[in-house]
């Protein structure tokens, strides 16, 4: 086997087992560190991928930012721990329909796509095009996009600070 | 919409890096904030007023050395001072400009490790060193006098257990030479680091009536920007004869009673001490400092109160004497008990960082609290 | 690196091996000296002499303690959390030893030339934040807690005004790999960025007081992003005992002094990169003077380890001299000052290289 | 905006100031010591481990008594006439055999009450500070010279003149009593 084969093996084994663990844990915590490793996986085949500036975006954003901001929040209200969660199963027949219909679509999808195969593709780092486009050709979506985040932090702020008084 | 919250309940102490000993506080916290400090004190009971009933007069002065360890010196001088005001003994001159010296020399020694353990608390280590160095050298004045660093017994009642050494005046005057540039070194250092203030000052502010209803003495309430000084206000031993200034709180980076205030009243006081020893180092009569011990300390019946200014506030004696020689009550007027109880009025509303801030500018020991 | 170790054993494998394994020297390295410096410069600070008796001067006295870590028991309290209790000090690790992959030591020595390296060294910082928040929570104490808390949040305050900082540095340069930025500061001093980079004209010396500023920032962040006074909060011994790792001993509790000192070494080497010439030398090379050019690359090596253990001792001179600050001084620190005056630097560094 | 461009400037620069001292420090030299191969010299009055002089001690047991937390046991028993005890150096007649003088040195409080009453000066502080013990039972000194075994013979030879001078009182009243007897 291929070197680059064994590692994308290996990432994808962490997302997936991570992933399942997320799921199932009755846990609060296990599933929020679980979660750590599928974002890590995650962004590993990003890598493999050629797409460096995603990987360390998605670990940027999402280890750095999104899952501190849960694991916070689970840390701050101590009594959530305790709760036993649901996660049995429940719903089986209906459930299984549908899952068995996205899973069949999506195999579908994968079998007959023409993928494009380019041997010896050489990866190239995306950060200038990526840039590039940003401030061309998607410049509206990008501004509007930050237009929300600072709606919503300014949001958060009001909330929190009328919290207090 | 009202977020249900809960409080936490957090015990800082018995062992703890900041507690001084072994303090234990009980804090109710809101995330952070303080709600309420409860002080558990106690653990270092060492039945001192028991004690005392037990033993003769002279054998009790070993144990005043062990309520405020930082200080024995001066606690051997208010034991002293109310037996011998009971058996109405006078003591020569030598031996009072001795005991002024000594206990100038202790007030220096233990605002040394209140500031320095200070600054510890706040997160400077290297000031502690500094100042623990300049502290060496007093103890070994001290060591040279009478023998021992920290537990001295060497004040007793009618004089001293040891003539001053030769050399202790020229040492002295050496030490004081040196430690002026000490004090500015320390200024620059921490007093006017830009954290330490922001630490420091409009924390823990300590208002002028709540520091009298709570009987808070020495540079606690000094610190509140009230002129008290026993020295002073009811001089006891010699120090009419001096000339020194009583440093109070002024608020020069906050708010007059805040910690920097209580730090820095201490600060000023070594300043003032050093004068006191100035003026009293080149006059040391001449003298017999065992002359007036009695042979043996049998006081007549009856009651005295005196009271001293240690580094840390007012200590009192009350005496009892049933004209045995043991003495039939002793109580003690500890000024860490007495200013520690303002603790839970200071820290309310503070983060738990400041409790360590507040803590270390009471500057309670231990020993003596529990006594 | 990797291409080199390739081409002469012709296996991937072993290649990556030893590519892996040079950071990981260097994280050792870096704790182990680490360790000494910071005792023998708090000591003389402190007119002490610190460790004196294994070997000459204490010099020894780091791996004496290694020994004895390793033979501690490894105590673990009934009521942690054992999975994520054990797991978090291996995080913390990582975190750190991940960023050396991208640290450039020389124009030969360094993990990978990922064009991402500057970003990459952010983000993997993250990772140490989740472990720190893991090893709070396991420990099953209140202490621990509190100090993860604040640990993960001044971490993540205080990446901001880096990240700031650090994009004025890549507007400047105009790349994220920081062995191209390291090469773009030629050798001789007078071409690094503190002093208005490489490119000689009016825009340098209008840059150099902006650059001073954005330093001042970036080395007062990244010293908070690696808790160290005066923002040890985290680990403030006075109020917290020793913060999230109270409950550790033995090698756990060695490993996250591991982090801390190889983190210290890769922020202190990120601000070399990138205002104090990376690996170049500041009186250009000897190698080249008497044309012995595969010299060149020992000596880069030589004054990168230079300049990074030169911040790192400034760290710790600046830990042997202030008290510590509150947690919300803290926070006001990062937020109304280092961020407003990154922001404002950010905009006039633009402009000028705009311009 | 003066006051916040004012705390900026003061944060720099008071911390540049405590830089500059630390920094001074570097090059001075240390003010520790080396302790077990370097030692402090120690002032005359140092007060350390007690010691006595036994060949001094007349057993008066004074030092016990002065001492506030009882730390010295002292028993003795009386010479029987006859036996020479010497004298003490400063010429005082010994007349008592010091059986026992125990200091339960962990118990000392290093106050030196029990220094100043000894009449003969016998009783004094050392300048040993380094007699650290792994057993607690090895911080007791025994000072007296007498082994357990002459002790105990001492103690035998007092109680045996005691019987013997109780037997010649107890004679001594008997023969009244004998004569008196034909009397009643």
């Amino acid at each position: 086997m291929d070197f680059y084969n064994i590692i994308f093996f290996l990432f994808a084994l962490i997302t997936i087992v991570s992933a399942f663990i997320v799921v199932t844990s009755r846990n609060i915590i296990y599933s929020g560190f679980s979660l750590l490793f599928t974002f890590f996986g995650v962004a590993g085949i990003y890598v493999l991928l050629g797409s460096d500036f995603i990987a360390v975006v998605q670990i940027m954003v999402y280890v750095g930012g999104i899952l501190i901001l849960i694991l916070f929040g689970v840390m701050l209200t101590n009594k959530i721990v305790d709760v036993e969660i649901r996660t049995g199963a429940s719903h089986m027949l209906p459930a299984a329909i549908g899952v068995g219909i996205l899973f069949g679509a999506l195999t579908a999808v994968m079998v007959f796509t023409g993928w494009k195969s380019e041997p010896g593709l050489v990866p190239q780092t995306t950060t200038v095009d990526i840039g590039k486009l940003l401030i061309t050709d998607y410049v509206l979506i990008f501004e509007l996009l930050a237009m929300l985040l600072l709606v919503a932090l300014i949001g958060a702020a009001t909330i929190a600070r009328r919290e207090k008084e | 919409m009202a977020l249900k919250t809960e409080t936490m309940v957090l015990n800082m102490g018995p062992q703890h890096p900041s507690t001084h000993g072994v303090l234990r506080l009980e804090l109710e916290l809101e995330g952070e904030l303080i709600k309420k400090v409860i002080p558990h004190i106690g653990y270092l009971h060492r039945c001192f007023e028991k004690h005392a009933e037990a033993m003769q007069y002279n054998q009790v002065i070993p144990y005043t050395d062990r309520m405020d360890y930082l200080a024995s010196m001066y606690n051997n001088f208010g034991y002293v001072i109310a037996v011998e005001k009971l058996m109405g003994i006078e003591v020569p001159e030598r031996v009072q400009y001795i005991r002024l010296i000594m206990g100038e020399l202790q007030r220096i020694a233990s605002h040394l490790v209140a500031l320095g353990t200070y600054g510890l608390d706040i997160g400077a280590f290297t000031p502690f060193l500094y100042l623990f160095r300049d502290r060496e050298k007093i103890l070994s004045l001290f060591e040279m006098t009478c023998g021992a660093r920290l537990l001295y017994n060497y004040m007793w009642v009618g004089g001293l257990s040891h003539d001053i050494h030769p050399d202790f005046q020229r040492l002295t005057k050496e030490f004081i030479n040196y430690f002026k540039p000490t004090i500015v070194e320390l200024d620059s250092l921490l007093s006017y680091n830009k954290i330490f203030i922001e630490r420091t000052a409009n924390i823990g502010i300590l208002p002028v009536d709540t520091a009298i209803n709570y009987g808070v003495t020495g540079p606690m309430l000094r610190g509140s920007g009230i002129k008290f000084d026993l020295r002073r206000n009811d001089p006891y031993s010699i120090y009419n004869r001096f000339d020194f200034d009583i440093p109070v709180g002024k608020g020069l980076v906050g708010t007059v009673g805040d910690c920097w205030d209580r730090y820095y009243v201490r600060v000023r006081e070594m300043e003032e001490s050093l004068k006191i020893l100035e003026q009293a180092i080149d006059n040391i009569p001449e003298g017999d400092v065992q002359s007036a011990i009695p042979k043996r300390i049998k006081p007549p019946k009856g009651t005295v109160y005196s009271r001293v200014e240690t580094p840390r506030g007012e200590l009192g004696y009350f005496i009892i004497s049933d004209g045995s020689t043991n003495p039939f009550r002793v109580k003690v007027r500890a000024p860490s008990f007495v200013n520690l109880e303002v603790l839970g009025e200071l820290c309310k509303g503070h983060l738990v960082a400041d409790v360590i801030a507040i803590l270390g500018s009471v500057d309670i020991v231990l020993g003596e609290v529990d006594r | 690196m990797y291409q080199y170790f390739y081409e002469l054993l012709g296996s991937e494998i072993l290649a990556t091996l030893i590519t892996a394994a040079v950071p990981l020297v260097n994280v050792l390295l870096a704790a182990l000296i680490g360790v000494y410096l910071e005792r023998k410069v708090s000591a003389h600070m402190q007119d002490r002499l610190g460790p004196m008796r294994t070997g000459w001067h204490g010099i020894f006295q780091t791996v004496a303690d290694f020994i004895k870590m390793l033979q501690k028991e490894d105590a673990v309290s009934t009521e942690v959390d054992k999975k994520l209790y054990n797991l978090a000090p291996v995080l913390v690790f990582t975190g750190s030893f991940a960023a050396y992959a991208v640290i450039p030591f020389s124009s030969k020595v360094i993990g990978t030339e990922a064009e991402v390296g500057i970003f990459y060294l952010l983000a993997i910082s993250s990772l140490v934040v989740a472990g720190i928040l893991m090893a709070g929570w396991s420990s099953n104490n209140k202490y621990s807690l509190l100090g993860a808390m604040r640990s993960a949040s001044q971490i993540i305050s205080y990446e901001i005004p880096t990240a700031i900082v650090v994009l004025s540095m890549v507007m400047y340069t105009g790349t994220l790999s920081l062995d191209k930025m390291s090469q773009m500061q030629t050798a001789y001093f007078w071409n690094w960025n503190i002093l208005g980079g490489a490119e000689f004209g009016f825009a340098k010396f209008l840059l150099i007081p902006f650059m001073i500023v954005g330093f001042i920032i970036i080395y007062i962040s990244t010293l908070a992003e690696v808790n160290r006074t005066p923002f040890d909060i985290p680990e403030a011994e006075s109020e917290l005992v020793a913060g999230y790792f109270t409950e550790y001993c033995g090698m756990k509790w060695a490993m996250f002094m591991l982090s801390e000192y190889g983190n210290m070494f890769a922020v202190s080497g990120l601000v070399t990169i990138l205002f104090f010439g990376g690996y170049q030398s500041p009186l250009g090379y000897f190698g080249d003077a008497i044309g012995v050019h595969w010299m060149i690359p020992f000596e880069q090596v030589f004054w990168f380890i230079a300049k990074g253990w030169f911040f790192v001792f400034v760290q710790m001179w600046l830990r042997w001299t202030l008290p510590r600050l509150r947690v919300d001084q803290l926070m006001s620190l990062c937020w109304k000052y280092l961020i407003p005056y990154a922001f404002v630097n950010l905009i006039i560094i633009g402009i000028i290289t705009l311009l | 905006m003066k006051q916040y461009l004012k705390n900026t400037w003061d944060g720099i620069w008071t911390v540049l100031i405590g830089m500059k001292i630390t920094f001074k420090h570097l090059f001075t030299p240390a003010v520790t010591i080396q302790y077990p191969d370097v030692k402090v010299p120690l002032p005359e009055r140092v007060r350390n481990r007690l010691y006595v002089n036994i060949d001094d001690c007349i057993g008066c047991d004074q030092c016990s008594r002065a001492c506030p937390v009882s730390c010295i046991e002292i028993e003795t028993t009386k010479a029987i006439p006859g036996e020479d005890l010497g004298t003490t150096s400063n010429g005082k007649k010994k007349a008592l055999w010091v059986t026992k003088f125990n200091i339960d040195i962990a118990k000392c409080c290093y106050c030196q009450l029990c220094v100043f009453p000894c009449p003969t000066e016998c009783i004094y502080m050392t300048d040993v500070y380094e007699f650290a013990e792994y057993e607690r039972e090895n911080l007791v000194y025994k000072f007296s010279a007498l082994t357990e075994t002459e002790a105990v013979e001492k103690k035998a030879n007092f109680e045996k003149f005691q019987a013997e001078k109780e037997a010649q009182k107890a004679a001594a009243a008997a023969k009244p009593k004998e004569e008196q007897k034909p009397v009643n």
